[in-house]
């Protein structure tokens, strides 16, 4: 990596961030670019995200599904680990909770290719900064 | 692609699962079975929507209609009107209590969510391990910014005005800290972040730096300008490995992209962080004890003044803040100070974080604006209290806090009002507990904690809070006297007095604010022999009640200790002598016959 | 110098910024108990830790009181030392203090000596409200000191004796909360640790948690059996300070009385550590001079600075800690060792009493003279030279039960012949001493000039490290001088690492050397007590009629009868020893 | 008391650590930190030679060893179980679990079992207190474990 020598070019990185990120977001395909975060801090692991995330990167692989799964912190939902955020593109993420192994195919077969819900949704209850 | 047009989202929450949610989610399936629409609409349940109070909660998709207070009669009504004719039933939708208007969309709904993210804002959000998420999401644009366009003078203003407080505990007011480290003459400061989190109970700090660790290096650079220190320290507790691993990556890739080291951003400002470690210590989370810790010493803390700003790490100028507190200051710099104070009261500003858990059903991780109520917290994003139960009290601050009881739920959390009200913000662990919990048994739970915990350097606490635990002991055993409820009191008094550090000065917190709380339950326990709560054992038996017990002979079966005797089909007796109350006995009956006196 | 106006219990003061409560109150006679604060004026020596909390005062505008050791005045500060809320807070903290302490007042060593003790009668306890748990410890006795860390309050005093001020690192504050307490590694016993038995930590420790081995009852039983011809002899620190235990002003010299009273008490013999001082100025000197000769014929095997030798717990303290420099100290035995072998081979021997029946005493300020003459070299067939020796305490404790009224007791003369001393053994109880008098007589023999001034005053003062150039006629004689194992510790890095250049060195392992002593009265932490000892040996040393070691005729007429000349072969044999490595660790061998 | 002699190998390991820090006293917790790592424990030869290499006293190092929990004289067993006594996990029950792996592995806390398998300790809030109360052995988090659960959980680690 080279260092970033100026703000400019901070800024700069910024916006080519953003820009893949909106490419994936607003992208034409629906059934492309499905974006997975999987939740693992501590106690999300405690309960299993590792395997929750092996499960989805195994699953999208053999289903030779487009998506891209990331790990990222605690989403707050303790009570519900381990917790999952999919986005498909052009809509709302939705946050999934109580997920295991077995629920993965389940979101798979449902939600991200049919389109249906799953139980365990868990409604975002929070105002975040960027709307603020 | 399904077929599926409609999703209504039914709460499954425990709250709302008390108010029939679970019928009525039944009923909609059997409605939109009768109507054949199967196909088109799906039926969900979902987890708790945080707003027990206006639970049952309905909420269709795609439209994000929200509809509060649903009752099973209702069910056919929004089926008809809203699936079928496409109209909302505006009675049953959201009631905005300012002005009165019903509101459709909860996309409009902001006020409903309780919570803004501010120190939060990436955890769950960003791959902790990826800096590029970082920067896309504005990281490390207000390290540029004040290297380019601010002095460390005008950043330090810009703190000050925010209002932020310390998120450690004390509630010092971050800029002022900065001004005063500045301010003192030095060839070497320090800055560092304490992330030695040890309240039972609390794991914000944890969570910030497993999902965010970059926010906290870029608030560290930050403070290192305005206090002219080029060296950093994160002083974070072993027992967080995880937090430590992303730590570690994402001080590797600062250094990479040139946000860490020399000449950051081409301004000629040095600034790097080293990582030192805790060993389990909860008294290292006092400044003065955490840099003795870092220095290789016991981490036992020294009088103050001189404050770690005039001779701190190795003796020279050092500022130290917390986890919670860093995370709040990129966002400060970019939305501006303006931007922060609107949010929180008069004299709290911003959000605090806070860690629910307990007798509560939605466990997790919160940040709310300072003035929200307790009640707001435990019933409309805490999903109210578990089974059902009677809230009793809620424990904040942790080993050093109070309890709060029914009487402060409408209060609105800030520093000021929580030390009011006997307890304080500490870090952020928030216990909720239910009418099973003993305040008595609670008080001598935390008790043991700071026994544990304490230095041992100064006398009051090495000594007195084995004392207060002993007293404790011997009410919870059913031998205290009124008198010892005196000198409970007197005791804990001196001890807030006299004691050395923070640790001392607050560790009989529990026991003031369960007496001045729950004076009749100590009263019990001493008058009476009596725990309401049913938690103390000396103070209980587990009887069995013959009119139920058929004999099943499961009881005494279970018994670890052999207690229980009785033949098949006639009634047991449990041996008051060898009893140990496990209560194992009343778990396996199947039949209610067993029950506590 | 900036000033600071603050009142003290109503009363206005001015003190220079910087002081504490503490010390401002005691400006306007408030005297604010303390316990765990202690301090050593113009030593350097100071503990503030902060932690006992019996010092507590109101501060106005302050949340919780203030502890006045610690805590620095400030502009109009408004402090209260005595209202309800601070009395009551300070009993309290006591109290709870002596609820975790063992109420074995009655038959505790240090009795009438403990500052706990003195404080609950200051404060008027009465009864302990607070029962529970007592932190109990194993009793560790070592050949010179006993802890009996159950009556350990935290103080902290011991550890910055033994880490800060001595550097010996034998003891710490180890486990935390209720169980904390200050112990050798592992709590093992003061003996396999690196203890240098200087009995600083005896000598500050405010309880009885440290106090030393009690050896008065083997004199007792010694006095008492008819086969048994006991000598005593007393070292030069006890006679400027024995009597502070029976009340007298301290630097009150009590020579004659302590020989009365040692009479009494039945000694056969009451002779004087100070003979053998001069015999160890003969032996050292004479070893200064000989290196310093062969060194300036430049003799490159020759190892300079020479160390003295005659502090026992400087002997443990390089023997722990500088293997590598065995060789440099002098070989000369101390004093006590010096005169064991010569009341029991020379002495006893004319008087027809074989060894085994001879017990020789010796009255030390010193605990590590205790451990001394328990060194295996330095016995003959296990018979030590010196079979029992008592620290000043434990000589005045004897005299109390022997019912002898020390005051009222005439002076008396010491027994001939090694009883017989000069002002400059006198003198070797003071820091520097040693070296001035060892300077006495090597000038004199060096120069074969008589020395006019016998005084060197540029060797005294109470300064931790010193230095001095001494003019022998030409030659300029480059001397340090350390008192405090730190400060020795310092001088031998800063020679190791070739910044130095002495021909010799003095060491004493206590503050202000032997006066100073572990086995002193205690000071309390007045450093005027040490200062007026040692004013009382250079007096001792001014009135002798004879001030070199190399003049005392006793010593003449034992080198022409039974020594020889100094380093003889007889000398060596007798009066010389060599040092071992102790600084292996316990458990890991290297 | 016999002098026992480390494996050479982990003592040149331990050496290297200190020389790694510079052999530098206030690096004195984080060598610790390492050389337990190394060792599993910290027992007095390691205290002995990290007091030799960084040029401190040996009671320091014994004084910091005890002050710290997270250090340990005792070896740990082959599977550490630690319970959780944060608040959450005692509201919810973690004493009556740490009573119950008392009694099924006969041993206190800070002991371990006669066949090395087990050890038992306390620790405070791993930070998974949605799942109160919680138990760890080794790396493995147990979450909502009731008394009942407890031999299934030893009965894992005992085939």
């Amino acid at each position: 990596m080279e260092k970033i020598k100026t703000l400019a070019d901070l800024k700069k990185m910024q916006e080519n961030l953003r820009a893949k990120i909106d490419l994936r977001e607003k992208s034409a395909q629906p059934e492309t670019h499905i974006q997975v975060k999987v939740a693992m801090a501590t106690c999300g692991i405690a309960s299993g995200a590792k395997e929750v995330m092996e499960a989805f990167v195994e699953e999208f692989s053999k289903r030779n599904i487009d998506a891209v799964v990331t790990q990222t912190g605690c989403m707050g939902y303790c009570y519900a680990e381990p917790t999952v955020e999919i986005t498909k593109p052009g809509q709302d993420p939705i946050t999934f909770g109580y997920v295991d192994v077995k629920k993965v195919s389940k979101l798979i077969d449902k939600y991200i290719l049919n389109n249906e819900l799953v139980d365990g949704i868990i409604p975002v209850n929070y105002q975040s900064i960027d709307k603020h | 692609m399904g077929k599926i047009k409609y999703h209504m989202l039914v709460c499954g929450g425990t709250g709302c699962h008390a108010s029939q949610s679970d019928q009525i989610l039944k009923k909609f399936e059997t409605l939109i079975h009768d109507r054949g629409l199967e196909n088109e609409v799906q039926v969900i349940k979902t987890g708790c929507f945080g707003f027990c109070e206006k639970g049952p909660i309905v909420k269709m998709m795609p439209d994000n209609t929200f509809y509060t207070k649903v009752k099973l009669d209702d069910c056919e009504e929004i089926l008809e009107e809203h699936i079928i004719k496409g109209r909302k039933v505006t009675r049953l939708l959201y009631e905005n209590p300012e002005t009165g208007e019903h509101v459709s969309d909860s996309k409009h709904m902001e006020f409903y969510k309780k919570q803004i993210r501010i120190a939060l804002r990436n955890c769950g959000f960003i791959n902790p391990e990826n800096i590029e998420e970082y920067i896309a999401r504005d990281g490390y644009q207000a390290l540029g910014k004040v290297l380019t366009e601010l002095s460390p003078e005008a950043t330090i203003e810009i703190m000050k005005k925010s209002g932020l407080r310390g998120r450690g505990g004390g509630g010092f007011p971050t800029g002022l800290k900065w001004e005063i480290t500045r301010a003192v003459k030095s060839d070497q400061k320090y800055v560092v972040c304490n992330a030695d989190e040890g309240d039972p109970g609390a794991f914000m700090d944890r969570s910030v730096l497993e999902g965010d660790p970059h926010s906290v290096l870029e608030a560290m650079a930050i403070n290192g300008y305005c206090t002219g220190a080029d060296k950093g320290l994160v002083y974070i507790r072993a027992e967080y490995p995880l937090a430590v691993e992303r730590l570690k990556i994402a001080m590797k890739q600062a250094r990479e992209y040139g946000l860490l080291g020399k000449n950051i951003l081409g301004t000629g400002f040095n600034f790097d962080v080293e990582i030192r470690y805790g060993a389990g210590a909860f008294v290292c989370g006092e400044e003065t004890a955490l840099i003795h810790s870092m220095e290789g010493l016991r981490g036992e803390p020294t009088v103050k003044p001189p404050f770690p700003s005039e001779s701190g790490y190795l003796g020279k100028p050092t500022n130290v803040n917390n986890v919670e507190t860093y995370a709040n200051v990129p966002v400060i710099i970019n939305k501006g100070a303006d931007w922060f104070a609107k949010i929180g009261t008069e004299r709290s500003k911003g959000t605090k974080v806070f860690a629910l858990a307990g007798k509560i059903n939605n466990v997790g991780l919160i940040e709310v604006p300072m003035g929200i109520t307790l009640r707001e917290v435990i019933y409309e994003i805490g999903g109210g209290i578990k089974n059902d139960k009677e809230f009793k009290a809620v424990q904040t601050g942790g080993p050093s806090g109070g309890m709060l009881t029914v009487k402060d739920l409408d209060t609105p959390i800030d520093y000021d009002n929580l030390i009011a009200a006997g307890s304080m913000m500490g870090s952020g662990g928030m216990i909720v507990m239910d009418e099973n919990d003993c305040m008595v048994a609670m008080a001598k739970f935390y008790l043991q904690f700071t026994v544990e915990e304490s230095c041992g350097k100064c006398s009051p606490c090495r000594i007195g809070n084995k004392r207060l635990y002993e007293m404790l002991e011997k009410i919870t055993q059913g031998n205290g006297t009124p008198e010892d409820l005196d000198k409970l009191r007197n005791l804990s008094q001196v001890i807030k007095d006299t004691s050395l550090c923070g640790l001392g000065q607050s560790s009989p917190n529990p026991v003031l604010s369960s007496l001045n709380n729950f004076y009749d339950e100590y009263m019990e326990h001493v008058n009476l022999k009596k725990c309401r709560a049913g938690k103390c054992k000396s103070l209980m038996q587990y009887i069995i009640n013959a009119e139920n017990c058929i004999g099943c002979t499961l009881c005494a079966r279970n018994c670890p200790v052999n207690a229980i005797t009785g033949e098949r089909k006639q009634v047991h007796l449990i041996d008051q002598e060898k009893c140990i109350k496990c209560g194992a006995c009343m778990e396996k009956c199947k039949f209610n016959a067993i029950y506590i006196k | 110098m900036e000033m600071v106006k603050l009142t003290i219990d109503g009363k206005p003061v001015e003190v220079e910024k910087g002081t504490t409560i503490l010390k401002a109150a005691k400006t306007v006679g408030i005297d604010i108990p303390t316990l765990c604060f202690f301090e050593l004026k113009d030593m350097s020596i100071e503990n503030r830790p902060g932690g006992c909390r019996v010092c507590v005062v109101e501060v106005k505008g302050r949340r919780n009181l203030a502890p006045a050791c610690t805590t620095i005045v400030m502009q109009g500060m408004e402090v209260n030392t005595r209202n309800i809320r601070v009395l009551n807070a300070r009993r309290t903290v006591l109290e709870l203090i002596l609820s975790d302490h063992p109420a074995e007042c009655l038959t505790c060593a240090k009795s009438g000596n403990c500052e706990l003790q003195s404080l609950a009668q200051q404060l008027g306890v009465r009864e302990i409200p607070f029962q529970g748990e007592q932190s109990t410890y194993r009793k560790d006795t070592s050949p010179a000191i006993i802890r009996d860390i159950d009556k350990c309050i935290m103080c902290r005093r011991c550890e910055m004796m033994c880490n800060d001020v001595q550097t010996v690192g034998a003891l710490s504050a180890v486990n935390r909360g209720f169980m904390a307490v200050v112990a050798p590694a592992f709590e093992m016993n003061l003996e396999k640790s690196p203890c240098t038995y200087c009995g600083q930590c005896v000598s500050v420790c405010p309880t009885g948690a440290l106090t030393e081995v009690d050896h008065s009852r083997n004199v007792i039983n010694a006095l008492a059996d008819p086969t048994k011809t006991v000598v005593v002899q007393t070292a030069p620190a006890v006679r400027a300070a024995l009597g502070e235990e029976f009340g007298l002003a301290p630097g009150t010299l009590v020579t004659g009385k302590m020989v009365a009273a040692l009479r009494r008490l039945g000694f056969n013999y009451v002779f004087d550590t100070d003979f053998a001082a001069d015999l160890t100025i003969m032996e050292e000197g004479s070893e200064l001079l000989d290196r310093l000769t062969r060194y300036l014929k430049g003799d490159k095997s020759v190892k300079l600075p020479i160390l003295t030798s005659c502090c026992p717990g400087w002997v443990n303290f390089f023997e722990h800690n500088f293997p590598d420099m065995l060789d440099i100290p002098s070989t000369a035995k101390s004093p006590q060792q010096m005169f064991g072998p010569i009341a029991k081979e020379y002495f006893g021997k004319k008087l027809g009493v074989d060894r085994k029946n001879l017990i020789v005493v010796s009255i030390m300020p010193c605990l590590a003279k205790k451990y001394e003459c328990q060194r295996e070299e330095f016995k003959v067939n296990g018979d030590p030279d010196v079979n029992f020796s008592l620290s000043t305490r434990e000589l005045g404790h004897l005299i109390k039960q022997a019912n002898i009224d020390f005051n009222s007791l005439p002076d008396e003369d010491f027994d001939d012949p090694l009883g017989e001393s000069t002002g400059a053994s006198v003198i070797f109880g003071n820091t520097g001493g040693v070296i001035e008098a060892a300077c006495r007589t090597a000038y004199e023999l060096y120069t074969g000039k008589k020395l006019e001034k016998v005084e060197f005053e540029e060797l005294r003062g109470m300064e931790g490290i010193r230095h001095a150039t001494i003019d022998f006629d030409g030659l300029p004689l480059n001397i340090g001088i350390a008192h405090g194992l730190g400060n020795a510790r310092k001088l031998l890095e800063d020679i190791q690492a070739g910044r130095n250049h002495f021909h010799a060195i003095e060491i004493m392992a206590c503050p202000g050397g032997c006066i100073g002593g572990g086995g002193q009265p205690y000071h309390h932490g007045d450093s005027m007590i040490l200062k007026q000892r040692a004013a009382a040996l250079y007096r001792e040393d001014a009135g002798k009629p004879i001030r070199k070691s190399h003049e005392n005729p006793f010593i003449i007429e034992l080198y022409k009868e039974f020594l020889g000349k100094p380093l003889s072969e007889k000398s060596h044999h007798l009066l010389h020893t060599h040092y071992f490595d102790k600084s292996a660790g316990v458990f890991v061998e290297e | 008391m016999a002098k026992i002699k480390l494996s050479e190998k982990k003592l040149e390991e331990l050496k290297a650590v200190c020389k790694s820090f510079n052999n530098e006293k206030g690096e004195l917790i984080n060598v610790l930190h390492k050389a337990q790592g190394i060792f599993g424990y910290l027992p007095a030869e390691v205290q002995e030679v990290i007091s030799k290499e960084l040029n401190v006293s040996v009671a320091h190092v014994y004084g910091i060893v005890t002050f710290y929990s997270f250090f340990t004289m005792t070896p740990k067993g082959e599977h550490p179980v630690s319970i959780c006594l944060g608040t959450a996990c005692y509201v919810r029950g973690a004493e009556k679990v740490l009573e119950e792996f008392k009694r099924v592995l006969k041993i206190q806390v800070g002991e371990t079992t006669p066949d090395g398998k087990f050890s038992l300790s306390c620790l405070r809030c791993v930070g998974a207190c949605g799942l109160a109360p919680v138990v760890l052995v080794g790396e493995k988090v147990y979450g909502r474990v009731s008394p009942d659960g407890v031999k299934d959980i030893v009965a894992e680690y005992n085939s």
